[in-house]
């Protein structure tokens, strides 16, 4: 666990110490920005992506948003808050689960009850296993709680299977459509666009937190938690909220997922889906909001496309194309564009009393 | 969304990949085989077929893509694919539901399938115990051991396993459930010698089957004149233990590729596949190749007598098409249940091959839905 | 009443008894000098009041309550800073960020979330980064600082909350004579609303900033007086001439 | 009484496969500080290539042989070419060997094609003690699996080699200092968890046959393993993978297989909660 | 002949930003260097230069006749450098014992390890501790004894004595005036009069370049020299 801690910090030296191999893009703190140019551009093709798609790949795209969704909850929580929860599926299953049960054994789907319901699934289920693994005496290492949420996704995935209410290895299938008065959401162009409002909302409810100072702290909790905690921050508490509303987003993104895939199953909360977003979001770029969907997109998009085209070796050249990511670009496919400091941020006041005060 | 001329457009989905793509991948092949026989007779309704394939990866939610990408962008006009039950489960409502296509599984499953426009075309419960657990009890005695992995199919086939063998004259001593993954089965193997079991009705599946069985071997229970059975054991997983681990293994399936001794039909298939496929993927029933091969022909069948290719014509001619040969013999769907008669053989390993030791009388009916 | 007292403190690490019952009185806005030999405990100690070491034994009550069960958390709130042996800073974020850090501490959530006091902490922020002279380098990352700087940046996140006592231990390890002249320089004007415990082994230094002194040596109190009391004790002029 | 030997017997050998393959893992996390999510792939190398040797006719054993060997020069190449660049940051490289990991077990699939592969053990058959019959393979694997600890255990705490490796990877820039060459005992050490994996590979292969996600399965289970036992020496992950190992073969004779799978993960877990630090806290060899 | 360790037009610093600025220094084959300087002059970054952690940007550093400036550290260190680095100066997980083996992985005198437990009598009482939970002087200790064990021919001591007991810094002292007899040694030190005893010569830093440089004596009692130490 030191040893964990210690390499964490060399991490950070060993980045500060190679800023030469990043030539592109080093912005200071009076220089351009470059997020929100790359947000801005990924919400434009966004917007457009239903209009130049053809049928299904707009129902593709859909889903893609939904897993992206889901990786900024997972983003949140181990990009800003150093809580590695290698779980995260658990939240976004039992969602899944519960909004599926909603619709089978109630018959409810109005996405005004099922959306908050599954949101509070996915909020109460991560309060319960974070308060089991955040609280306590010990603070906990990134190692125990990495540990900790995959045994217990694999331990949800175990119960799925096993228990037959919730259809044990078959899942549910044939879940019933979300709906709205008389109106049906199924899969198309209103689904794309129901659910990109609702990630447009959630990332920007999620930038305002990591750049107000609740996000200053939730930095200090990532570098070191133990120093913060003699500032006087309830760290443990800090950690205990930021893994209960990145469960509550992974909810939401759950439900949305079993309405519109239509069915869940055991890998849903398991450890397949849990390793998948770790995936999508360091291959973006964590501790960057813009990554996490980034990678989403690119992740889920190589893969349709290799499978199509490279029938027997895709998993391979997937692997492949991934190792190649993470050992040249170590922070994600983001830092291509970005430079350290900004990933990284500055909480300041506003850059313009910044630079007035800076001698 | 049918265009009336050009190609019939037929999906394949299943698993290339994954843990279970050596029988996806014989799927995949058989389904070439009996599209590429189809075209050179001329096609059908005067038209080519043309094959289009996907892969489901033993993965649900990359399955589900793929299969959009069947329906929507390809616009196949009848899917055949999925082997577990589980995939079955994600890919049918797209298929189905929502994708309001034709959808045929080809593999043994638990049963209990009674979608519309979902045809089932392998194996039930019934048609593998009716007749195999009595074989049990007179080869190999009355007292069962019911060692299962924990997922619906061993469930679904113990209950009905339990009452066959219960109805004749048959005891469960245990019935036990294993995580999927588990490979150390010395407490189960221990219970099943110290009460000295006959019969071991075997779904614990691999990984955890072939160290079951060797245990079970190396526990000395072959010696001492026990039987193993298990109902998905066909040519591909007699490689999984040592020829002597296995021996007297019983197995019953619509199909085993010693028919072809005896089988000129099965003989001619059996030789087209190696001579096209003649890598590793073997043409077994317990892969699904010969539901597979089944539910095209049957299929192919339903399209002649419909004259016609949208759901609702082929569906209904499909509700009760006939094959006068397929492997292991004719087969037959049974009138508004959605699911096919076939003969069933009983065979048992011996030296690392199978022998057939019985076989059903005619078609076997799947009492289903 | 004195701010801080701390009373029978012992700390056991398996064999080793590092505090073998040590005492501690400090007084309001009273700057205390804490020293001893290498291994002597001192660190031991500041760290047994800061809630980093759980004593094995003894008490440490602070503004009148009895904190010996308190985490380090809850010290900080009751107004307790300790600036580490060991260098701590947060190496990738700012300097700017680490002051904000420390003096935004106490704030609440929704102060927190709603970035309410962003504004009015700014010029405190400037402020104590200019009083220790990284007003120049405000946007770079910590980690890029040299030794001495990270000292000067972990005191200025120290002071940052406003403390009733702080806690420094070795504040000035790696600064010049001059450096650490005007470390005293700014610690004098805090006096008026802290108070100050100071590991040191500058005894110069220390004659100079602190009004009382403790030496420990092997985990007990060696003495404990004002500045000319210590020098004039024979034990402790002693250990001075006493080597390892 | 017989009973209860056998029960012992077999629990104890499921044991020491555990113990076997978490061996390399262990030492590779504990001495690198790297969670290696391709170590299982490095245990289907050593499966693979003892198949190999014997589908090629050669004897079984000299399959056994080569396997360490092989597996530890890849794991040497390997560690040079990819590993290297991760010691800095653990999470990362979890990720880097998970990339990895796929791409060797694809790739191995594809060799074998999706199967489940016989491969025989090179002492055979059952020893039987009156009416008990043990596994003679299983007891093969328990002697040398004790073997083999004892080794490592030699190699670590005797030879000055333990001690440039434990002052690598806890201070590598100091290590340097102090004239240690830390590219190569980066390799070293990287080079032997995988020899010690492709030896579990290749020893348990009897066992378990021959199949892609061999490894896999004994992943999670491994980790687990080691942090129970504690991370940071040698002799943690052995103890914790001694205590996992016979509790999840020994919980099945008193409860139901399907409970008892997942209580072995919530006690484990339950236990690094109360106990963080592992069964024996990391210090020494 | 050329100095033992030769170090001309030195460039270098982290990332873009430049620490050093045409660095020229010889230190002889014997005795002691001091090289001072306020906080950030770059006195660190020297060290790690000399010793390899750090790659120069330009400049040559010859030592013992040859040009080492591409050789990696642990070679500089088999060829005679011993290093105490500032931070981070000790195995911190290591027990005392270990750490004073590493050092001595390399040494040929047998009772090495016994001759520096007699100058720090206090690490003999703490030898299977980690090494991590030793006090802050006790590190320093150790961390110098480690680097003496290895026999250098070129000792580099970034600020020993932070930290350490007025006591002890008085033995360190005659150690090092001693060891300066036989060896050369390159010293950082805040403590002006204990360097300035150890060293013949001194060099000090300003903004990373050399601003005075002379015999001990004439350093200091230079009156320049405050203005470079103060902040
Ligand atoms: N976690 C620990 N385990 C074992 N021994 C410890 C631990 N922490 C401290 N010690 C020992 O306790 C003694 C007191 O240490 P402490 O750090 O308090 O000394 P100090 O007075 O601050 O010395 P210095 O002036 O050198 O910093 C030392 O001998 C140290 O080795
Ligand atoms: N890792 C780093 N990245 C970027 N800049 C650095 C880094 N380390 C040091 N610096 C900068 O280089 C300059 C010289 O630092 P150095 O550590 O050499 O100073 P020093 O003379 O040793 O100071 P001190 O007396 O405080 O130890 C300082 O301005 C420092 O901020
Ligand atoms: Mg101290
Ligand atoms: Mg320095």
């Amino acid at each position: 666990m030191l040893k964990s801690m210690g390499a964490a910090k060399q991490a950070v030296h060993a980045n500060v110490g190679s800023e030469t191999d990043v030539p592109v893009a080093k912005s200071t703190s009076s220089g351009r920005k470059i997020l929100p140019i790359v947000e801005g551009v990924v919400l434009v093709a966004a917007l457009l992506a239903p209009l130049v798609l053809q049928d299904y790949l707009t129902v593709f795209a859909t889903r893609v948003i939904i897993l992206a969704l889901f990786a900024l909850s997972f983003d949140l929580v181990w990009g800003y808050a150093g809580i590695m929860s290698f779980g995260q599926a658990l939240f976004f299953g039992s969602a899944g689960y519960g909004v599926a049960l909603l619709a089978r054994d109630l018959d409810i789907t109005n996405i005004l009850l099922v959306l908050p319901a599954g949101t509070i699934i996915g909020l109460t289920s991560a309060l319960l296993l974070g308060g089991f693994l955040l609280l306590g005496r010990h603070p906990s290492s990134v190692i125990f709680v990495s540990l900790g949420t995959l045994t217990g996704s694999y331990a949800a995935d175990r119960l799925a299977r096993g228990w037959y209410y919730l259809g044990g290895q078959n899942g549910i299938p044939s879940i019933a459509p979300m709906s709205l008065g008389g109106y049906e959401f199924t899969e198309g162009p209103a689904f794309y666009y129901l659910v990109l409002g609702i990630l447009v909302v959630v990332y920007l409810l999620c930038r305002f937190l990591v750049r107000s100072q609740f996000g200053l702290a939730l930095a200090g909790l990532r570098e070191n938690e133990q120093r913060i905690a003699f500032f006087g921050y309830k760290a443990q508490h800090l950690k205990a909220i930021i893994f209960t509303i990145g469960g509550a987003i992974a909810g939401l993104a759950g439900s949305l997922y079993a309405f519109h895939e239509g069915f869940v199953w055991p890998n849903m909360v398991g450890v397949v889906v849990s390793t998948q977003v770790v995936l999508y979001v360091l291959f973006g770029g964590s501790g960057t909001l813009i990554g996490a969907v980034i990678g989403t997109v690119i992740v889920e998009g190589v893969s349709f496309w290799l499978s199509d085209n490279y029938r027997d070796v895709w998993p391979i050249i997937l692997g492949l194309l991934l190792l190649l990511v993470i050992l040249f670009r170590p922070l994600g496919l983001i830092s291509f564009v970005l430079g350290e400091r900004e990933r990284v941020g500055s909480f300041g006041a506003k850059p313009k009393e910044k630079r007035n005060a800076a001698p | 969304a049918n265009a009336a001329e050009g190609p019939i457009k037929v999906g394949i989905a299943t698993d290339l990949t994954g843990p279970i793509a050596y029988a996806g991948n014989a799927d995949a092949n058989v389904a070439k085989m009996v599209i590429k026989e189809i075209n050179a007779a001329g096609g059908l309704l005067g038209r080519p077929l043309e094959l289009y394939i996907e892969d489901t990866a033993s993965n649900e939610s990359v399955a589900v893509g793929n299969v959009r990408k069947l329906i929507q962008r390809d616009k196949v006009d009848m899917v055949l694919g999925g082997i577990t039950s589980s995939m079955r489960n994600a890919i049918k409502d797209p298929i189905v539901a929502r994708g309001k296509t034709l959808y045929i599984y080809p593999q043994l499953y638990e049963g209990k399938e009674c979608t519309p426009y979902l045809f089932c075309t392998g194996p039930t419960p019934a048609q593998q115990c009716d007749e195999f657990i009595p074989w049990l009890i007179k080869n190999g005695g009355k007292k069962f051991a019911l060692p299962s992995a924990n997922y619906v199919w061993p469930h679904t086939l113990n209950v009905y396993a339990r009452k066959v063998i219960e109805s004749n004259g048959g005891e469960v001593v245990f019935e036990e459930y294993y995580p999927l993954d588990q490979v150390d089965f010395s407490s189960t193997v221990n219970r099943i010698i110290s009460n000295k079991v006959d019969v071991v009705f075997n779904t614990v599946i691999p990984p955890g089957v072939g160290p079951f069985f060797k245990q079970l071997y190396e526990a000395g229970f072959l010696k001492s004149g026990g039987r193993l059975a298990c109902v998905y054991y066909d040519e591909n997983t007699l490689n999984i233990n040592q020829a002597a681990e296995i021996e007297g293994l019983a197995s019953c399936l619509d199909y085993f590729k010693v028919l072809t001794k005896e089988n000129p039909f099965d003989a001619k298939i059996q030789a087209a596949y190696e001579k096209d496929f003649p890598g590793n993927f073997l043409f077994a029933a317990g892969s699904a190749a010969t539901g597979t091969y089944r539910g095209l022909k049957l299929w192919e069948a339903a399209v002649k007598e419909a004259g016609k290719i949208d759901r609702e014509s082929v569906a209904a001619a499909l509700d009760h098409a006939k094959i006068a040969e397929g492997p292991g013999g004719p087969a037959e769907m049974v009138p508004g249940k959605r699911h096919c008669k076939m003969k069933m053989y009983t065979a048992v390993a011996k030296g690392g091959n199978y022998e057939i030791v019985a076989r059903s009388n005619g078609l076997v009916d799947p009492k289903e839905c | 009443m004195p701010l801080l007292e701390a009373a029978g403190i012992k700390k056991v690490f398996g064999k080793l008894t590092a505090l073998d019952g040590a005492a501690l009185t400090v007084g309001e806005n009273e700057f205390h000098g804490l020293i001893g030999p290498n291994g002597s405990g001192k660190s031991t100690l500041m760290k047994c009041i800061a809630g980093a070491e759980v004593p094995t034994q003894g008490k440490v009550s602070f503004v009148n309550t009895d904190i010996t069960a308190f985490t380090p958390t809850e010290r900080a709130r009751a107004g307790m800073s300790l600036k580490f042996q060991i260098t701590s800073v947060l190496p990738t974020l700012t300097l700017y960020d680490n002051i904000l850090l420390a003096l935004q501490a106490q704030c609440s959530l929704l102060d927190l979330v709603f970035s309410r006091t962003r504004g009015l902490l700014h010029d405190q922020v400037m402020t104590m980064l200019t009083q220790f002279r990284l007003a120049d380098r405000a946007f770079d990352a910590a980690a890029a600082l040299s030794h001495g700087q990270q000292q000067w940046l972990e005191i200025a996140m120290a002071l940052a909350g406003k403390p009733k006592l702080l806690l420094l231990d070795e504040p000035t390890g790696g600064m010049s004579l001059e450096e650490r002249r005007v470390t005293g320089e700014l610690l004098q004007p805090i006096k008026q609303h802290c108070s100050l415990v100071i590991v040191e082994h500058d005894l110069d230094f220390i004659r100079d900033i602190c009004d009382r002194l403790t030496v420990l040596d092997q985990g007990k109190v060696l003495a404990s007086g004002t500045v000319s009391e210590i020098q004039a004790n024979k034990a402790v002029q002693e250990i001075y001439l006493r080597r390892a | 009484m017989a009973n209860a030997f056998v029960a012992t017997f077999e629990i104890l050998s499921f044991g020491a496969i555990i113990v076997l393959i978490v061996l390399g893992l262990g030492i590779i996390a504990s001495m690198m500080g790297i969670f290696n999510f391709a170590q299982g792939e490095f245990v289907l190398l050593g499966a693979y290539i003892t198949y190999l040797a014997y589908a090629r006719g050669l004897p079984i054993w000299a399959g056994m042989v080569a396997a360490p060997f092989v597996v530890g020069a890849l794991g040497f190449v390997l560690e040079a070419l990819i590993i290297r660049r991760f010691y800095a940051a653990p999470i990362v490289a979890m990720l880097g060997t998970y990339a990895l990991g796929l791409i060797i077990r694809e790739s191995v699939r594809g060799l074998i094609g999706g199967f489940y592969l016989t491969v025989p053990e090179p002492i055979g058959g059952s020893i039987d003690i009156g009416s008990v019959h043990i596994s003679a393979w299983r007891f093969t694997i328990i002697v040398i699996t004790l073997l083999v600890m004892a080794g490592c255990y030699l190699l670590l705490s005797r030879t000055s080699f333990g001690l440039r490796m434990r002052a690598t990877l806890e201070n590598p820039s100091l290590a340097r200092a102090s004239g240690i060459s830390t590219p190569l005992m980066y390799g070293a050490t990287f080079a032997f968890g995988s020899a010690l994996a492709g030896l579990a590979g290749a020893l348990i292969v009897p066992v378990f046959s021959l199949y892609a996600d061999l490894g896999l399965r004994f992943l999670i289970q491994g980790f687990v393993a080691v942090m129970v036992g504690g991370v940071g020496s040698f002799i943690g992950p052995v103890a914790g993978a001694g205590v996992i190992g016979t509790l999840s073969a020994a919980l099945p004779w008193v409860m139901a297989p399907v409970v008892a799978d997942v209580l072995v993960f919530v006690l484990a877990i339950v236990f690094i909660k109360f106990r963080p630090q592992g069964l024996i806290a990391g210090k020494g060899v | 002949m050329p100095e033992f360790l030769d170090i001309k037009h030195l460039d270098a610093g982290y990332g873009r930003s430049q620490v050093l600025f045409d660095v020229s220094l010889g230190i002889p084959w014997r005795g002691g260097v001091a090289v001072l300087g306020r906080n950030g002059a770059g006195k660190t970054t020297l060290m790690k230069i000399i010793v390899g952690e750090l790659p120069a940007w330009n400049g040559e550093i010859g030592f013992d006749g040859r040009d080492i400036s591409r050789r990696a550290t642990q070679e500089r260190v088999r060829a005679g450098i011993g290093y105490v680095p500032q931070e981070h100066s000790v195995f911190a997980r290591l027990s005392v014992r270990d750490n004073l083996a590493v050092g001595s992985l390399a040494s040929k005198k047998a009772d090495a390890v016994d001759h520096v437990l007699t100058i720090f009598p206090k690490l003999g009482q703490r030898l299977d501790q980690p090494a991590g939970t030793l006090s802050g002087g006790e590190r320093k200790m150790l961390a110098i004894g480690r680097a003496m064990l290895g026999d250098p021919k070129l000792l580099l001591l970034d600020e020993p004595t932070e930290g350490v007991w007025i006591g002890v810094i008085e033995e360190i002292t005659e150690r090092l005036i001693e060891l300066a007899k036989e060896i050369a040694v390159i010293i950082v030190e805040q403590h002006l009069d204990l360097a300035l005893r150890v060293a013949d010569y001194a060099y000090v830093l300003d903004r990373g370049r050399v601003a005075l440089q002379g015999e001990a004596g004439e350093v200091r009692d230079n009156p320049e020299l405050v203005r470079y130490l103060a902040p």
